[in-house]
């Protein structure tokens, strides 16, 4: 019988995943699409979660999780496309005009 | 007005200063006359101070005023709470008496930004004021640190070469020090609510009669002991003092010494050794050897400074190590003497550095040996600088005597016998290394062509200096015009300290903030 | 059999997002990572949560990720082929392995609470599991809801403001 | 369906959550506003905004000591979220001051930047008054997208973009960890509810050693401490305000660095309060990291925007100092110290955009030699913003940092009151540098660019003002600090 | 009767805080030394009007308080004066002879630059030395003890654009304080002593008092008494600290007669005597000083042989006749002390006055040759006795007394001195033997002296040989006064066995008689023994005499062979037995090094170091750090990423 730990493991292991791109890849969009993995795999934490406690609130938060990951897409690739026009690129060691 | 008397010395010198920034920057005259005027009326309201007797018969806060300041229930209580007794009497008098003399002495010396200079003179007196008469420790806190700000700017802009590096190190020295004693501060005042100890916001004189258990009180003592030893300033913490008194101009330099040194000495008498009685019998020998240590060594460094003023400085280190001695005597004697030595100090070195100064507006060098034969052509100088010079070697008949004779009288009767004994070879080295800098600047041929057209004083500097050498006389001749005021609230504070010391022997459980100390 | 398909799908979403990581062309991480939605709204599904899986594919797989291609696409940055990975790669993979242990080590050795609420299968079925979210939605969580709304607005003010091409 | 309406009108409570609510109406219609005014035209937006913020503040003082709970509990308008609006209104209108000649200076005369400024303090406002992390975490979501867009605002400048890039990913990221710690904690305890999840673990008889609990609880601080700016998580702070438009510099500084703290604070004492141990000895070690780390690099610093940037990660040490004490005084004087850092930094802030050059507004300390004779005003204003940013008396620093440090020594945390002491002993060399540049250097440039502003100069004597009668008279302020603590 | 001692020491400072604000203003030569001596003059005749009252009185000590000075808790000190025979002797010796060193001082200071400037620290000095002797306390006393160190300072660093000058005063002063070190200790270590038995006093009849409480002989009060012999030494010019004196010479010769002849340099002797009852309870002390008295005696006299500076000559004879002093106070013999500090105050007064005239003429000689020559060198000079008779006469006559020829004042107070040192039962004969040597070597080199100077053949330059005056009436009248003092100063002091009633030995009595009394000092033997040391100790004297007209008169070449012979010897001692070289080698360098050592090593190096040295830690460190923050975002991530491994980590682990 597949419990809640098994899906929250599996999340676990996705958001780990996520981590790791997030850690690794160069590419900015790519970057981008590892958090949306993260926040998936707390989205199914939620949703696994909402219905072993038997309450729809993690199903409203995933909801919400959702909306803002939406938001953040928007502004994030504007961003992108922003930094683009004036660099010519999306990697991220190119972020770097502040430091030190 | 007498019940608001001292809240209107300290804090008119402010209002002076909103007046001075009102005066349009170019206008110098007004600027220095205004200026000079202040200070003189804020001398005139500290005189009824001076002239009251009731020091005289009573060793208590005179002068009280009581504001509810800061209340916020349970958290904590600050008040406007100030006074003036026999101790902090004439450091309040030093002060107001000071400040004309220093506003005059850089009537031709500063050139550049007077409006600003003036402006911070003026908050400068009004934070050493405070000082010296807050009650109240938050109080008391707040108008040390305001001293910074303005000496740290005197220092940096109007300073010398080395200017820069002075004034930070002396800025941040002595913050680190203020720092941690705050940080007493505070845990004093949560000891006394949670002891439920009778309190009134910070004031002292309820903590006075706090019994701080003596594991918390050596920790404290040494917060506060610290921050006042760096200021005095006491052997190993004194590197801050050649450089802020070399770089510093002439005004500065005098306040400097004549005031602001003082407050670490005053700190020890009001606040550190009345609060922590028992944690200051442990640490007095090691203060005493301090104290005897800076007397010597200081001689023996002054003695070999090639700087009029670092050696000025350095002696000042060997002076206050003979008040910090004497008040480490712990009875009537060393107190008296520690006191008045303040006093003197305040009066001889600042006289000092104001001769300094007028050589240096005459020469631009501060170096012996640029300097030879002045005499020949500075008679009056000379005779100023040659009393100046035995007053601060302790000749009999002048001031520096009395501080000295008393402070090692005092240190002898008490338990310091041998510390004395070595401090006393100190007036020898003094007599070395002031006579053979008056030898080397004043006495030989004029070797230096530079001071072959030297004039001699001004009569505004005349005017400068006579006061100072009144009392130079007045305080050898005839101490007891101070000591009549100071000797009651010295006997008080002296009982106090001894029956505390008996309070706390019978006194058994703590509260349980007395562990806070085992830190987390 | 439910057992099956949970392992199987989470082959899946594990194997696609880890490509997600790992595929040279952004082009096809997005798609891996479309893979892993999918697999996602798969578990809603077995999780009763019919309504949420829709809107997994609708907003994520459908619009999400089609801006991102869309954005990919527009800045024609396809195949850039320089080195995908920056170094210190053991240093991140065993930092992301930490941190499963970490998430392992919370979830096996925690424990959740009971059954505090009264949604049971039972009841999405009887009621249906849109009318449920609306509920909760517009009752209890009201007030998220208008936030939402407030943060969509703001979002769409910036996406606007930082792509203008001139004031 | 109907009877749906009723049910949701029921829970609804608008006195809750007036203030938002004023502030976004303002902002939707301002937005509107700066649609139709033409090109390059933005001060009539600028100037409504204050009114905004001046209304939404009569709002909010008006809810003064009569907490309202509404929307089935998912918010609160009680006095410590108050305490912060007014906070938040503080620092957003001394942003808005000295924002519109910045903004034509730097050729971003764009009105939807202030209702973006309204959206953001609202965002803040949820945050402060959430009692439901589903509200703070949206309220936080609508702060943080407001600023990666504020942040990286000069689109054509490559520092915004950069500075905005790292502030949406990193921000992002930590959302990622947050949820993730909302989710462990839904899971313990069945609900998002701050109160529900306080109830829930203290029915728990093994809270403590539960491992959900502590992960869900050190995970959900990630993302306050991310936001603010506690290290290790701290390293966005610097390139970001070095990089952001100064105003936005300071307001990120003060007004989200604020809204972060109410929230954490509200969810720690709430949800987490029988888990006091474990948290405070983790505050104890983040505080001391912070600041020595902020303090410590601060030194190196020429220039002064990211000096400052550094100096408030270090502020932010201080704060957490009073997060570590755990009882009343220590969080009144989070309140206060917030309130007092508002005016320091942004007053400070206010001076820096007086004196940059268009495109250049990094001055690096030879950049402002001498410039307190030239300037003799802003000299002695930025003297004071940085004496009180030492926390020396008589300013509204001292008498933060005073409070601070006290709820800190009264629950006896003696030595890292010390360490604090000393930490703000090395932050006087980097402070003090920029007055010796400022007085003791001559002057290089006559500045003759650096034009007083009204509305800048305005913020900054507001700012002044705030920090002296703070700093001299802090009796009532600390007082109302005092009342907003639960 | 006795309410005017203020008066005393008040009327010279009155006159040099005239000539010293005013002097520059008047100008005129003869109203400054006026005002300067008149000023002296009065409180001479104030003394003599205390003087003989206090002869005629019962009553012997008197005591007037002016006002009170310090009050502190147990320590109690008064603006006070007494007067009692000691004092009413030295007061007498200090006006008298200040008023004729003014006197002479107008003539020989005559064209001088600073002349209002030597008047006004002449009055001071003399005001200094008066408080010294009347202060009734301890603490009054030390104000003139260190105020006569202040004046000599100035007076010797009169002529201060000399560099040897500026050096000589610079030196008095410095060793002056060494002395004055060892006074204050004593000072001090008395105060708590008797404190602590219950008397808390400085004043010296309540010292002598309540002396008996402390134990005689014991630990304390042999340490106070050599605290306070340290003192004496430094101001009395004893050894080890006599260096100062003869450099001393370097002030003006009035200065010289005045200060270190007659009167500062007995203050020491004058403080034994005043504490005579503290130094008879500790016999060691007593030892000590007569001793050390001795050894000075002998020692400078030996350095005096053959010094060529006549003033100098002048100097070392005068810290032998000091030693002679302390000898005597050593041997308890206080009255004969004393009764030699006057009469030596007489014709050693007389002796330099003498001198000064000499060099004043022969300046005047070389002045007008315009030569620059040293005209206090003894070989320029010779035969002088024809061109300035009075000079010579006067001179003689104290060179006479000064070796002790009988019927000559120097004759009666030196033999005192010797017959105790044998036979007081703190004497000794072996210090009689050193005494008596002293005695015929003082003979020898002050016979010498006058030799080289007045008698045989003129040796000075042609050009100004006959260009040398006899002196003014101004220096010669004081010659005069003071050469007829010196041949009958001695007869107040005739002993008994010469017939003589000995009335100063009777005036000193209710001084001195208590504690010799009270701890058995006194002088016992057979007349025929004291005939027998006084017939030796005179031929001593007569055979120096002859000694040094033998070889300076009949062969004048014998010297020269002598110094051939023993070059070696003649060396040291013309160098006076290298013990400046000594001195700066063992004290003064290494306190030099000391210091700089201290100021560039220590303070710079290690106490300033290791403040300086924090900032460039904390700056290095911060320099370090500041690279954590790499500006890259990865770098950033990770650090979060980590921040939560450890973090949550510690706590689900840990």
């Amino acid at each position: 019988m597949i419990s809640v730990y098994h899906y929250m493991i599996l999340a676990a292991i996705l958001f780990a995943i996520g981590t790791f791109g997030v850690l690794t890849r160069k590419n900015t969009i790519v970057i981008f699409m590892c958090i949306e993995l993260m926040l998936n795999s707390v989205n199914l934490t939620f949703i696994a979660l909402s219905r072993h406690l038997g309450n729809m609130d993690g199903q409203i938060f995933v909801f919400f999780v959702m909306t803002v990951a939406a938001a953040e897409a928007a502004v994030g690739l504007a961003l992108i496309i922003a930094f683009y026009r004036n660099k010519e690129s999306i990697e991220v060691d190119d972020f770097n005009l502040l430091k030190w | 007005m007498a019940d608001n008397l001292l809240s209107l010395m300290t804090f008119f010198p402010i209002l002076g200063m909103l007046v001075v920034l009102f005066i349009p920057r170019e206008n110098g005259p007004l600027l220095k006359s205004t200026t000079l005027v202040v200070t003189l009326i804020t001398f005139v309201l500290s005189l009824p101070l001076a002239f009251n007797d009731v020091f005289t018969v009573s060793g208590g806060m005179h002068y009280r005023e009581f504001h509810e300041w800061i209340n916020i229930g349970n958290y904590f209580q600050m008040n406007y709470n100030i006074g003036v007794d026999g101790i902090s009497l004439w450091l309040v008098m030093l002060t107001t008496f000071i400040m004309p003399i220093a506003v005059l002495s850089t009537w031709n010396a500063v050139e550049k930004n007077i409006k600003g200079f003036m402006a911070l003179l003026l908050l400068l007196e009004t934070g050493m004021l405070g000082a010296f008469i807050s009650l109240d420790l938050f109080l008391f806190y707040i108008f040390w640190e305001l001293m910074l700000i303005p000496m740290y700017f005197l220092i940096g802009i109007w300073g010398g070469k080395n200017r820069i590096y002075a004034a930070v190190k002396f800025f941040i020295y002595t913050a680190v020090g203020s720092l941690l004693m705050l940080v007493a501060i505070i845990f004093v005042y949560y000891y006394a609510v949670q002891s439920g100890a009778p309190m009134n916001g910070f004031g002292i004189q309820e903590f006075y009669r706090l019994g701080i258990p003596a594991g918390a009180q050596y920790w404290l003592f040494l917060a506060f002991g610290f921050s006042f030893a760096i200021k005095v300033p006491m052997f190993p913490l004194h590197t801050w003092l050649p450089d802020a008194h070399t770089e510093a101009p002439t005004a500065g330099s005098v306040i400097l010494a004549a005031v602001l040194l003082k407050m670490g000495t005053y700190g020890y008498v009001r606040f550190a050794m009345p609060l922590f009685p028992d944690a200051l019998q442990t640490f007095i020998p090691l203060l005493a050897t301090l104290s005897v240590i800076g007397i010597i060594y200081g001689s023996l460094v002054a003695m070999m400074q090639e700087d009029v003023k670092k050696l000025v400085a350095y002696s000042s280190v060997a002076h206050l190590g003979f008040v910090m001695l004497g008040i480490f005597a712990m009875n009537m004697q060393g107190m008296a003497g520690g006191m008045i030595q303040m006093i003197n100090h305040g009066i001889s070195t600042g006289a000092l550095f104001l001769i300094v100064g007028f050589i240096y507006e005459r020469r631009h060098t501060r170096l012996i040996s640029e300097f030879g034969g002045l005499a020949h052509k500075m008679p009056i100088f000379a005779t100023v600088f040659l009393i100046i010079t035995f007053s601060s070697i302790g000749l009999p008949g002048t001031n520096g005597f009395v501080g000295e004779f008393l402070a090692l009288m005092g240190a002898f009767e008490s338990g310091l016998r041998w510390y004395a004994v070595v401090a006393t070879t100190g007036v020898i080295f003094a007599a070395v290394y002031m006579l053979w800098m008056y030898q080397r600047v004043m006495f030989g041929k004029i070797t230096n062509p530079a001071n072959e057209n030297l004039s001699d004083l001004s009569a505004r500097e005349i005017v400068i200096m006579l006061p100072l050498i009144l009392f130079v006389f007045w305080i050898g001749v005839y101490p007891n015009t101070f000591f009549e005021k100071m000797n009651p609230a010295m006997e008080q504070l002296l009982n106090q300290m001894e029956s505390k010391q008996v309070a706390l022997v019978e006194q058994v459980e703590q509260p349980a903030v007395a562990q806070l100390i085992e830190f987390k | 059999m439910e057992a099956l398909l949970f392992y199987l799908v989470a082959l899946v979403a594990v194997l696609s997002a880890f490509f997600v990581t790992k595929c040279r062309n952004p082009v096809n991480s997005a798609l891996c990572l479309v893979t892993t939605f999918l697999c996602l709204a798969v578990y809603y599904v077995m999780l009763d949560a019919p309504f949420m899986a829709a809107i997994q594919i609708m907003v994520y797989a459908g619009a999400i990720m089609v801006l991102i291609v869309f954005v990919i696409m527009l800045l024609n940055i396809g195949s850039v082929g320089k080195s995908v990975y920056r170094h210190g790669l053991i240093w991140a993979t065993g930092l992301g392995f930490l941190l499963f242990l970490i998430a392992a080590k919370f979830i096996a050795g925690g424990s959740v609470t009971k059954q505090v609420g009264t949604v049971t299968a039972q009841v999405v079925e009887d009621y249906g599991h849109t009318e449920l979210i609306g509920k909760a939605m517009f009752t209890e969580f009201l007030l998220p809801f208008e936030i939402a709304s407030i943060l969509l607005l703001v979002a769409i003010v910036g996406a606007v403001i930082l792509s203008k091409r001139k004031v | 369906m109907e009877n749906l309406a009723q049910i949701a009108m029921e829970s609804v409570n608008f006195q809750a959550i007036m203030p938002s609510l004023v502030l976004c109406c303002f902002g939707m219609v301002l937005l509107l506003v700066s649609v139709f005014l033409e090109r390059g035209r933005t001060a009539p937006v600028a100037w409504l905004s204050v009114v905004a913020l001046i209304i939404t503040g009569l709002v909010s003082i008006g809810a003064w000591n009569e907490p309202q709970a509404g929307f089935a509990g998912s918010v609160v308008l009680d006095n410590f979220a108050t305490f912060f609006n007014i906070t938040f209104l503080i620092a957003a209108g001394l942003t808005i001051l000295m924002s519109d000649s910045y903004l034509h200076r730097e050729g971003y005369p764009v009105g939807e930047y202030y209702p973006l400024i309204l959206f953001t303090t609202a965002g803040a406002m949820w945050m402060a008054s959430g009692t439901d992390l589903m509200t703070i975490f949206l309220g936080l979501e609508v702060l943080s997208v407001s600023l990666y867009v504020l942040a990286g605002f000069f689109r054509g400048q490559l520092r915004s973009n950069e500075a905005g890039l790292k502030y949406f990913f990193l921000g992002a990221f930590s959302t990622g960890f947050m949820l993730y710690g909302v989710a462990l904690l839904y899971g313990v305890s069945g609900t998002t509810k701050v109160a529900g999840i306080a109830q829930a673990i203290a029915a728990m008889p093994d809270a403590a050693t539960n491992p959900m609990v502590i992960g869900g609880a050190a995970m959900l601080s990630i993302g306050f401490l991310f936001k603010i700016g506690a290290a290790p998580f701290h390293m966005w702070t610097p390139d970001v305000y070095q990089g952001a438009p100064t105003p936005i510099t300071a307001f990120m500084s003060a007004g989200p660095k604020a809204a972060a703290f109410a929230a954490f604070m509200r969810v720690t004492y709430i949800s987490l309060d029988s888990m006091q141990t474990d948290m405070s000895a983790l505050f104890w070690i983040l505080a001391v990291l912070t600041m020595t780390i902020g303090n410590f690099i601060a030194i190196s610093q020429r220039d002064i925007k990211r000096m400052l940037a550094y100096s408030s990660i270090s502020h932010a040490g201080y704060a957490l100092v009073g997060m570590v004490a755990w009882n009343a005084v220590g969080f009144s004087g989070i309140l206060f110290y917030m309130l007092v850092y508002t005016f320091m930094n942004i007053g400070a802030f206010a001076v820096l955009v007086l004196l940059g050059k268009k495109g250049e507004d990094n001055l690096t300390l030879d950049g402002v030699a001498g410039f307190g004779y030239k300037r003799p005003f802003l000299g002695v204003a930025l003297c004071i913003f940085l004496f009180s940013l030492m926390g020396l008396p008589p300013t509204a620093g001292f008498t933060g940092k005073f409070f601070i440090f006290a709820g800190a020594i009264k629950a006896g945390y003696i030595w890292l009151a010390v360490i604090g002491v000393l930490n703000s002993a090395v932050s006087l060399y980097y402070y003090l540098r920029v007055m010796v540049y400022m007085y003791f250097r001559d002057p290089v440039e006559d500045y003759s660019w650096v034009k007083l502003e009204m509305a800048t100069v305005v913020s900054i004597l507001i700012a002044i003002a705030g920090v002296l009668i703070l700093g001299v008279l802090p009796g009532p302020v600390m007082e109302l600090a005092k009342l907003s603590v639960f | 009767m006795y309410n005017n001692l203020w008066l005393i020491p008040f009327f010279p400072l009155v006159g040099s805080i005239i000539n010293g604000l005013l002097g520059k203003k008047i100008k005129n030569e003869k109203v400054i030394g006026s005002i300067g001596t008149l000023a002296i003059f009065a409180s001479f005749l104030v003394s003599c009007q205390n003087f003989f009252g206090l002869l005629g009185s019962e009553q012997k000590v008197f005591q007037e308080t002016v006002a009170s000075w310090m009050t502190i808790g147990n320590l109690q000190v008064d603006w006070g004066f007494l007067l009692d025979p000691l004092s009413a002797v030295m007061i007498m010796v200090v006006t008298g002879v200040g008023s004729l060193i003014h006197l002479y001082s107008i003539g020989y200071m005559h064209g001088e630059v600073g002349f209002y400037r030597f008047f006004s620290y002449l009055n001071l000095f003399c005001f200094s030395m008066l408080m010294l002797v009347l202060g009734n306390n301890a603490l009054v006393m030390f104000i003139g003890w260190e105020g006569v160190g202040l004046c000599s300072y100035l007076l010797i660093g009169y002529y201060f654009e000399k560099k040897s000058a500026g050096d000589a005063a610079k030196k008095a002063f410095v060793v002056n304080r060494i002395g004055d070190f060892g006074f204050l200790c004593g000072l001090l270590t008395l105060f708590w002593a008797l404190g602590s038995k219950g008397v808390w006093t400085l004043n010296f009849v309540e010292i002598s008092e309540n002396a008996h409480l402390l134990q005689s002989g014991g630990l304390l009060v042999t340490v106070v008494t050599l605290c306070f012999f340290l003192g004496a030494t430094g101001k009395s010019a004893q050894i080890p600290l006599y260096t100062w004196l003869p450099d001393a010479m370097e002030g003006p010769t009035p200065v010289s007669a005045l200060i270190h002849a007659a009167t500062m340099v007995t203050a020491g002797v004058y403080m034994i005597g005043r504490m005579n009852i503290l130094f008879a309870m500790s016999p060691t002390t007593m030892m000590v000083v007569a001793i050390v008295g001795a050894a000075t005696a002998i020692f400078a006299a030996s350095i005096g042989f053959a010094q060529n500076d006549i003033k100098r000559v002048l100097a070392y004879s005068t810290v032998s006749q000091l030693g002679y002093m302390f000898l005597a106070m050593g041997v308890g013999a206080f009255t004969a002390g004393i009764f030699h500090l006057m009469t030596h105050a007489f014709f050693k007064a007389c002796l330099f006055l003498g001198s000064g005239s000499v060099i004043h003429g022969m300046h005047h000689g070389y002045h007008h040759a315009h030569l620059h020559d040293d005209p206090q060198d003894m070989r320029n000079m010779g035969g002088l006795r024809k061109k300035m008779p009075i000079t010579y006469i006067t001179f003689l006559i104290s060179t006479i007394a000064i070796a002790g020829v009988p019927l000559f004042s120097g004759f009666f107070s030196k033999d005192e001195i010797l017959w105790w040192s044998f036979g007081s039962t703190r004497g000794h004969w072996g210090l009689w033997l050193i005494g008596a040597i002293a005695a015929g070597m003082t003979a020898f080199y002050m016979f010498r002296l006058v030799a080289m100077t007045f008698w045989g053949e003129q040796k000075t330059d042609a050009r100004a040989k006959d260009h040398i005056p006899e002196s003014p009436l101004t220096i010669t009248i004081p010659l005069m006064i003071l050469a007829f003092l010196a041949v009958v100063g001695g007869y107040v002091g005739v002993p008994a066995i010469l017939g003589g009633a000995n009335h100063i030995h009777h005036f000193f009595e209710p001084v001195f008689a208590h504690a010799q009394e009270l701890y058995k000092i006194e002088a016992h033997g057979a007349h025929a023994t004291e005939y027998a040391l006084m017939t030796a100790s005179v031929l001593i004297a007569f055979a120096g005499i002859g000694l040094a007209i033998y070889m300076y008169v009949k062969k004048p070449e014998l010297p020269a062979k002598f110094t051939a012979a023993f070059s070696g010897l003649h060396q040291a001692v013309f160098n006076k037995w290298y013990i400046d070289e000594l001195y700066d080698f063992l004290f003064v360098n290494p306190t030099k090094k000391i210091g700089t050592f201290l100021w560039r090593g220590f303070d710079v190096c290690v106490v300033d170091g290791v403040v300086n040295g924090t900032a460039w830690v904390v700056k290095g460190l911060s320099a370090g750090l500041r690279f954590t923050q790499s500006g890259f975002l990865h770098n950033y991530a990770a650090a979060m990423v980590v921040g939560v491994v450890v973090i949550v980590g510690y706590y689900v682990f840990g």
